[in-house]
C-alpha cells in the first residue's frame, strides 16, 4: 500500500522532464521524443487515478492516447524525414523559415 | 512493502531515463533511454494491475513507435546535436523554472491529493473488460480514432514520399 | 506460498529454463548442420564425438578463444550493447512459455513454466518486438555500410512482419477467449467428433491462420527464404558483419533461441501443446506431456532447416509485397470471418 | 355556411402566368406569351364572373382562410382572402377591365421588344392588385399596396433605356414610398391598439368608440396617416406629381394602372376602412378637402396640357380628387360607383389615346393631330362616348356617379359642391377641347416624319413610315366593349331622384351600414345637423327629388357649357386661346408649367435632402465615422502587430518556452486557489 500522490509526482516529473527536453532540446527527433515522454507522463497518472478510483475508463482512455500518439508519431517522423530532405539538417534552432 | 521497493526501483529507472534523455546528446542515445522509461513504465502499469495496459504499452509504444523512432535516426543518419545560441538561455531558465515548478507541483500533490492508498493489482484490467469498455461505451471514440490512424497512414506515405523530380534523378545516377 | 519460497522456486525455474534453452539452442545449430549436410547430399559435422554431437561444445569454445575485435570507428557503447539485447530478450520471451501442467513437488505446487501470466501471449509478442533493437542497433552501431543497410532491412522486415503475425493470432484468441497460453492450451484438449483432435489448426479456418503465422515467424526470425538483412550474396553478413567472436555467437544464440520461442508459441497455440496420448503408470503420465510438447518444438525447427535447405531467399521489395499485400490482407480476412461464426454461433 | 370558393386562386393563377412567361418567355414564340398571358388572367377574371354568378347565394362577408402567416404572442396575421360587396365589385373591375386591357396591348405591343417582359409584369400587376382587393387583413392589403407599387415602378420604366422613362419610374417609386410610410405607421399604430390587422376584428375593436370631434385622437391619427398612404398610391395633393409622369409608360399600362385600377386602391382602402374614418370626422373633412382640391387644382392642369396622355393624367387626378370627395362626405358607396364607372371611361380614354397615338406612329402632340374623325372613326366613335361619359353628360355612366357625388356633397357643404360643379365645367372644357383638337378640324401634323427622342419609345413601331392608319381588330374590341360599359355602366346606380332606385348604392349597403354608428355624426360643417341615417348610406335624403334634380340640372348645365365654350376656342375660333393666354400670361403660364409644383418640390424636398445626405451622410458618417473606424482599427492592428511580431522567430523552441510560461501560470494560478 502505497499512496497514490507517489505515483502522481512520478508522472509529474516525467511530465516535467518532457517540457524541459522540449525546451532545452535542439534536435527535432529528440524533442519529438519528449513529447512522448510528456504523453507517457499522462499516462500513468490515468492508470494511476483508475487504480484508486477502481474506474476501467482510465485505462481505456490510456490506449487512446497511444493510438493518438501512434498517429502522431507516424505523421510527425514522416514530417521530418520530408524536413531533412529539403533542410538537410535536424536543428530546429536553423529551421525557423517555412520556405526557403 | 514489495510494492514500495518496486515501485521505487522502477520509477528511479524511469527518472533516470528521463533525465538521461535530456542529457544525452546522441539521439540514438535519448531513444534508448526513453525506451527504457516506457518498459519501466510497463511495470508500474503492471504494479498497479493494469496488465493489459502494459503489455499494450511495451508493444505499441516500445515495440512499435520507439523502432520508427530509431529506424529514422538511422535513416537520417542523426550525429551529435550542436549547440546553438537558443540553447544557453533556454537551459539558464528553464531548468530552474521546471524543477521550481515540479517541485511546488509535488508538493502540492503530496500534501493535498487526499489520502488514496493503491495496493499491488488495485483495479486489474482484465482484456475482456477493457474491451467491452472499448467496444460498447467508447465505440465512437473507437471508431474515430481508427479513422484517425487511416488519416495518419495516408499522411505518413504522402509526406514521406520521395519527390518525383528526386526520383529521376535517382534513376539516372 | 509466501514470498521467499516463490523467490527460489522462480530463481531455480529460471536456471534450468536458461541452461535448457541454451542446450537447445546449441544442438538445434547441430541439427541444422547435421540436416542440411544431408539435404545437400554430404555428413555434416561428423567429427567431434558420435555424429559430432560434440560439435557445438567445439564451437562454444571456438567462439570463446577467438579474439574479440571492434573495429574503430563503432559507436562503441551500442556495438557492445547490441548483440546483449538481441540474446537478452530472444531468452526473456520463454520465461512465460509453459510446457507442461502444473506440477507438485512436495509442497510446492507450481506451473511448469517461469511464470504464469493472464497476457502471456502478449508478452512474448512484446519481448519479441523488442527484439528488433538488437538487430537495429547492432547494424546502426557498427557504422559499416553493410551492416547499416542490414540493420535496416532486419528492422523494417520485422516490423512490417509483426503485424501479421499478431492478426495471425486473432483467430485463435477469438476462439479461446483468453491471452493465456495454458488456458488457450487446455481449451484444445479433447477431440472433434471423437478422432481428429482439438487442436486449433483442425478448427474451422485455423489452418489459414497457422500457414499466416508460420510464414511471418521464418521473416520475424529472419530465417530463409526472409534472410535478407544477413543476405551473404550482397551484405556480406548484414547486420553482425564486424562482429565475431562471442558477440557474434550472441547474435547466432539469439537467432536460435527467437527460432525455438517461435516454435513453442505455434505448438501451444496451433499444434493443442502438450495435449497427448497418455499411458503407463504416473510418472510416466507426468512426463508424457512434456515429451509431446518437445515432440512438436523438434518438428517445427526441422521444418526450419527444411526449409532452409530448401527454398531460395526472396527479393528485398518481394518480401514487403508479400508482407503487406498478401500476409496481412489474409491475415485481416481470417480475423474477420473468425469472428463473424463465432458471434453468429454465439 | 357557403361552398369553398377557392378565392386564393383568383390572385395565383395571373401570378403563374407572370412567373411562366418572366422566366420562361424569353424562348418563348410571341403567341405562346400572349396565350399564357390571356389564359391565366382570363381565367381570373372567369373566376371572378363566377363568383359573382353565385355572390347572391353567399353568406358574406366571406372570408377564405388559407394558412397562418405570422405568429407572435397573441398577434396574428394570416393569408386569408375576405370577400364582400365592396371586393366583390372591386374584383370585377380589375379582373374586367384587365382583362380587357391585356387583349388591347396584345395589339398595341405587338412590335415592342420585351414583349414577354411586358405581360410578365402586367400579369404581376394583376396578381397584387387582386391580392390587395381581396386581403383579409390590413397587412395583406399591404403587401398587394407594396406589389402594385413594384408592378407601376417595372411598367413605367418598362422602356428603361428612356433616361425620362426610368427617372419618371424611380420618382412615382418615390412618391409611393412617403404614402406608404403614413399606411405603414397607420398599421403599427392599429397593432399597438387593436392588436390586431385583420378587418373584422379592428372594426370590431372600434365599434365602442364615439366619433372624436374634439381634438386629435386615436381614430383621427390613423385616419390621417391612412389618408397619407391613399394619397400616395391615388395621387392626390400633394402626392400627385407623380402620375403625370408615369404617363411615360406604354399607354394600356397608363389605362390599366395609372386610371382604372392602381390609382383607385387609395379610394378602396379608404371606404374599405370607413368604420375607422366614420368615427374621426376630422379625418373625414381632411378627406373632403385633399379631394376637392385635387380635383379643381388638376383640372385648371389640364385645361392647358397639349399631350393628350397628360391631359387624360390630370383629369385622372382630378377624377380620382372627386372619388375622395365622395368618401370625405361618408358618401363611400358612391364614390365606388364613380370609382367603376370611371375604371370603364377612363380606361376606355387611354385606350383609345393609345390607338390614336398608335395610328399616328407615336405622336401625342394634341397640337400635331386633328381631323382625325375620319381616318380613325371606331377610335372616334369610342372617345366620344367616352369623352361624353366623363363630362358627365346624361345618359354616359359618368353622369350617374358624378351627380351622385355633387349631391351627397352639397348635403355635406354647399363650397364642396361649388367647387366639384366648377371642376365639372373644367372637366368637360378640357375633355372636349382634346377631342375637338383631335378629331375635328383639318390634320396639322406631319406623318412620316422621323420620331423625335421625346418618342423614341416608339421608334421600333415604324408606324411613321405609312400613314395615319386604324389600329387592329384586337385592338379595337377592347375599345366597344370599354364603350359600351361607359355608356351603359352607370344604369346600375340611377339615383332615386331620377326614377332609379339606388341599385348599386343599395347593393353596397351592408358593408358600410354594418359598422355604421349607433348614434348620428355631426356633421362636417357647422350648423347644419342632419339626422343620422342621412350619414349611413343607402337611405334617402330627406331634402325632396325636386332640389336634387335642380341640382342635376345645373351640374348638366355645366357639363354643357363646358362643351359649347370648348366648341367655340378649339373649333369656332381656334386663334382665341393664344389671345386669352395672352390676357392672363402669368397665371397661363403658370398653370401650363402645373403651377411649378415640380420645381417647388425639387427645391423643398429634393435638393435638400441630397445636399444632407451628400455632406452629412456621405461625408460626415460614412466617411467621417464608418471608413475612418474601419482604416483606424486597420492602422491599430498594424501598429500591435509591428511591434508583437518579433515574437515570431520561427524557433520553435522560443514558442515553446512561451507555451510551457503561460501554462506554468496557469498552473500556478490553479494550484494557488486550489490550496487556499
Amino acid at each position: 500500500m502505497i499512496p497514490l500522490s507517489y505515483y502522481l509526482v512520478l508522472s509529474g516529473i516525467l511530465f516535467t522532464c518532457g517540457v524541459l527536453g522540449f525546451l532545452i532540446k535542439r534536435n527535432i527527433i529528440t524533442i519529438f521524443m519528449s513529447i512522448e515522454l510528456m504523453l507517457n507522463g499522462v499516462n500513468l497518472s490515468f492508470v494511476a487515478f483508475a487504480a484508486q478510483w477502481h474506474v476501467l475508463g482510465g485505462q481505456v482512455f490510456v490506449f487512446f492516447v497511444m493510438v493518438v500518439a501512434a498517429a502522431e508519431a507516424a505523421v510527425g517522423l514522416a514530417i521530418i524525414i520530408a524536413v531533412y530532405r529539403t533542410r538537410e539538417t535536424l536543428n530546429v534552432d536553423r529551421i525557423d523559415l517555412l520556405k526557403l | 512493502m514489495v510494492h514500495l521497493i518496486l515501485f521505487s526501483v522502477f520509477g528511479l529507472i524511469c527518472i533516470a531515463g528521463a533525465v538521461n534523455l535530456l542529457v544525452q546528446s546522441h539521439p540514438i542515445n535519448s531513444a534508448l533511454s526513453l525506451i527504457a522509461v516506457m518498459a519501466s513504465l510497463a511495470v508500474e502499469y503492471m504494479l498497479l494491475g493494469a496488465e493489459f495496459v502494459a503489455v499494450i504499452q511495451v508493444i505499441i509504444y516500445a515495440g512499435a513507435i520507439m523502432v520508427l523512432f530509431v529506424f529514422v535516426i538511422m535513416l537520417l543518419n542523426a550525429g551529435q546535436e550542436e549547440r546553438s545560441k537558443g540553447s544557453r538561455v533556454a537551459l539558464l531558465f528553464g531548468i530552474p523554472a521546471t524543477v521550481v515548478g515540479s517541485a511546488i507541483g509535488a508538493w502540492v500533490l503530496i500534501e493535498h491529493s487526499g489520502t488514496g492508498n493503491v495496493a499491488i493489482g488495485a483495479l486489474p484490467g482484465p482484456p475482456n473488460q477493457i474491451a467491452e469498455l472499448l467496444f460498447h461505451d467508447f465505440l465512437l471514440p473507437f471508431e474515430i480514432t481508427s479513422i484517425l490512424i487511416l488519416i495518419a497512414i495516408m499522411g505518413a506515405v504522402v509526406l514521406a514520399a520521395r519527390p518525383e523530380s528526386v526520383q529521376h534523378t535517382k534513376k539516372e545516377g | 506460498m509466501n514470498l521467499e519460497t516463490f523467490i527460489i522456486v522462480s530463481v531455480i525455474k529460471i536456471v534450468i529454463a536458461i541452461i535448457v534453452l541454451l542446450t537447445a539452442v546449441a544442438y538445434t545449430v547441430w541439427l541444422e548442420r547435421k540436416v542440411v549436410g544431408h539435404i545437400q547430399n554430404r555428413w555434416g559435422p561428423t567429427r567431434v564425438g558420435p555424429f559430432g554431437l560434440l560439435q557445438p561444445l567445439a564451437d562454444g569454445l571456438k567462439f570463446i578463444f577467438k579474439e574479440d575485435l571492434t573495429p574503430p570507428h563503432v559507436y562503441k557503447p551500442l556495438f557492445i550493447a547490441a548483440p546483449m539485447i538481441a540474446l537478452i530478450f530472444a531468452l526473456t520471451s520463454i520465461s512465460v512459455i509453459p510446457i507442461g501442467n502444473w506440477v507438485t513437488i512436495g509442497s510446492i505446487h507450481t506451473p511448469l513454466e517461469i511464470t504464469d501470466v493472464n497476457v502471456g501471449l502478449l508478452i512474448v509478442l512484446g519481448i519479441t518486438s523488442l527484439g528488433v533493437y538488437g538487430v537495429a542497433l547492432a547494424g546502426w552501431s557498427s557504422n559499416s555500410k553493410y551492416s547499416l543497410l542490414g540493420g535496416l532491412r532486419a528492422s523494417a522486415q520485422m516490423v512490417s512482419y509483426e503485424v501479421s503475425l499478431g492478426l495471425s493470432l486473432v483467430g485463435v484468441l477469438i476462439l479461446t477467449g483468453s491471452f493465456n497460453l495454458r488456458d488457450i492450451v487446455l481449451a484444445q484438449s479433447g477431440t472433434f467428433w471423437g478422432f481428429i483432435p482439438r487442436w486449433n489448426i483442425f478448427h474451422g479456418l485455423q489452418f489459414v491462420a497457422f500457414f499466416v503465422y508460420l510464414i511471418a515467424a521464418y521473416a520475424e526470425t529472419n530465417r530463409v527464404p526472409f534472410d535478407l538483412p544477413e543476405a551473404e550474396t550482397e551484405l556480406v553478413a548484414g547486420y553482425h558483419t564486424e562482429y565475431s567472436a562471442m558477440k557474434f555467437a550472441m547474435f547466432f544464440m539469439a537467432e536460435y533461441a527467437n527460432m525455438i520461442t517461435v516454435a513453442c508459441l505455434a505448438s501451444l497455440l496451433f499444434l493443442g501443446g502438450w495435449n497427448g496420448w497418455l499411458f503407463g503408470p504416473a510418472w510416466l503420465k507426468a512426463i508424457l506431456p512434456v515429451f509431446w510438447f518437445g515432440l512438436r518444438v523438434f518438428f517445427f525447427l526441422f521444418l526450419y532447416i527444411w526449409v532452409r535447405g530448401t527454398l531460395p531467399r526472396f527479393r528485398y521489395d518481394q518480401l514487403m509485397a508479400f508482407g503487406w499485400k498478401f500476409l496481412l490482407p489474409l491475415a485481416l480476412a481470417n480475423t474477420v470471418v473468425t469472428g463473424l461464426v463465432v458471434a453468429l454461433r454465439s | 355556411m357557403t361552398a369553398n370558393l377557392h378565392l386564393w386562386l383568383i390572385p395565383i393563377l395571373p401570378l403563374i402566368g407572370a412567373a411562366i412567361n418572366g422566366l420562361l418567355g424569353k424562348r418563348f414564340s410571341r403567341q405562346l406569351v400572349v396565350t399564357v398571358a390571356l389564359l391565366f388572367s382570363g381565367a381570373a377574371f372567369a373566376m371572378a364572373l363566377w363568383i359573382a354568378a353565385q355572390f347572391s347565394s353567399l353568406s358574406v362577408p366571406y372570408t377564405e382562410f388559407l394558412t397562418p402567416w405570422i405568429r407572435a404572442g397573441n398577434f396574428q396575421v394570416d393569408f386569408s382572402f375576405y370577400l364582400d360587396q365592396l371586393s366583390l365589385i372591386m374584383l370585377l373591375v380589375v379582373c374586367g377591365v384587365g382583362f380587357v386591357i391585356h387583349v388591347y396591348s396584345v395589339g398595341y405591343m405587338w412590335e415592342e421588344g420585351g414583349f414577354y417582359r411586358f405581360f410578365s409584369y402586367l400579369n404581376l400587376f394583376l396578381f397584387f392588385m387582386l391580392t390587395l382587393v381581396l386581403a383579409s387583413n390590413y397587412l395583406l392589403m399591404f403587401v398587394g399596396w407594396e406589389g402594385v407599387g413594384l408592378a407601376s415602378y417595372l411598367l413605367i420604366g418598362f422602356w428603361f433605356t428612356k433616361y425620362s422613362a426610368a427617372s419618371a419610374g424611380k420618382k412615382a417609386f418615390i412618391v409611393n414610398r412617403i404614402g406608404d410610410f403614413g399606411f405603414l405607421i397607420a398599421l403599427f399604430l392599429m397593432i399597438k391598439h387593436f392588436g390586431s390587422l385583420d378587418f373584422g376584428q379592428v372594426f370590431k375593436s372600434v365599434q365602442p368608440f364615439s366619433p372624436e370631434t374634439a381634438g386629435v385622437g386615436l381614430l383621427t391619427t390613423i385616419g390621417l396617416l391612412l389618408l397619407i398612404g391613399a394619397c400616395g398610391k391615388s395621387a392626390q395633393i400633394p402626392l400627385y406629381v407623380w402620375l403625370p409622369d408615369a404617363m411615360e409608360g406604354p399607354t394600356p399600362v397608363s389605362a390599366l394602372i395609372h386610371a382604372a385600377t392602381m390609382v383607385t386602391a387609395g379610394v378602396y382602402m379608404i371606404s374599405r376602412s370607413h368604420a375607422i374614418f366614420e368615427r374621426a370626422p376630422m379625418a373625414l373633412t381632411a378627406v373632403a378637402i385633399v379631394g376637392v382640391l385635387t380635383a379643381l387644382f388638376a383640372a385648371t392642369i389640364g385645361i392647358c396640357q397639349t399631350d393628350i396622355k397628360k391631359v387624360l393624367a390630370y383629369s385622372t387626378i382630378s377624377q380620382l380628387g372627386y372619388m375622395f370627395l365622395a368618401c370625405g362626405v361618408a358618401a363611400f358607396s358612391a364614390g365606388i360607383f364613380h370609382l367603376m364607372t370611371h375604371a370603364f371611361f377612363k380606361g376606355l380614354l387611354f385606350l383609345a389615346a393609345g390607338s390614336v397615338i398608335h395610328g399616328l406612329g407615336g405622336e401625342q402632340d394634341m397640337r400635331n393631330m386633328g381631323g382625325l374623325r375620319k381616318k380613325i372613326p371606331w377610335t372616334f366613335w369610342t372617345m366620344t362616348a367616352a369623352t361624353f361619359a366623363i363630362s358627365g353628360i346624361p345618359p354616359f355612366a359618368g353622369f350617374f356617379s358624378k351627380d351622385e357625388i355633387l349631391w351627397r356633397a352639397y348635403q355635406a357643404s354647399w363650397a364642396y359642391w361649388l367647387i366639384g360643379v366648377f371642376t365639372a365645367f373644367l372637366t368637360s372644357f378640357y375633355m372636349f377641347r382634346l377631342w375637338f383638337l383631335t378629331f375635328f378640324g383639318e390634320y396639322r401634323g406631319d406623318v412620316g416624319l422621323p420620331d423625335e427622342p421625346g418618342r423614341a419609345a416608339h421608334t421600333s413601331h415604324g408606324h411613321g413610315r405609312h400613314g395615319i392608319h386604324e389600329s387592329p381588330k384586337v385592338m379595337l374590341v377592347p375599345l366597344v366593349i370599354l364603350a359600351i360599359l361607359s355608356v351603359a355602366g352607370g344604369w346600375v346606380g340611377v339615383s332615386g331622384s331620377l326614377g332609379g332606385s339606388d341599385r348599386f348604392d343599395k347593393f353596397l349597403g351592408p358593408v358600410f351600414r354594418s359598422t355604421a354608428l349607433k348614434v348620428g355624426v355631426q356633421l362636417l360643417e357647422p350648423g347644419v345637423t342632419a339626422p343620422p341615417e342621412q350619414q349611413t348610406e343607402g337611405t334617402e335624403p330627406k331634402t325632396g327629388h325636386a332640389t336634387e334634380l335642380m341640382f342635376t340640372g345645373i351640374s348638366v348645365a355645366s357639363a354643357l357649357a363646358g362643351l359649347f365654350l370648348a366648341w367655340l376656342l378649339y373649333l369656332r375660333r381656334p386663334q382665341l386661346p393664344e389671345r386669352i393666354a395672352h390676357a392672363l400670361n402669368g397665371f397661363y403660364e403658370a398653370v401650363l408649367n402645373k403651377y411649378y409644383v415640380d420645381e417647388f418640390y425639387a427645391a423643398l424636398f429634393v435638393k435638400p435632402l441630397i445636399a444632407v445626405s451628400t455632406k452629412v451622410l456621405w461625408h460626415g458618417i460614412d466617411q467621417g465615422i464608418i471608413d475612418a473606424g474601419v482604416d483606424s482599427a486597420a492602422d491599430g492592428a498594424r501598429e500591435v502587430s509591428d511591434s508583437v511580431r518579433h515574437m515570431q522567430s520561427g524557433n520553435i523552441r522560443s514558442y515553446a518556452g512561451w507555451v510551457a510560461l503561460g501554462a506554468f501560470a496557469v498552473i500556478a494560478y490553479m494550484v494557488w486557489t486550489g490550496v487556499q
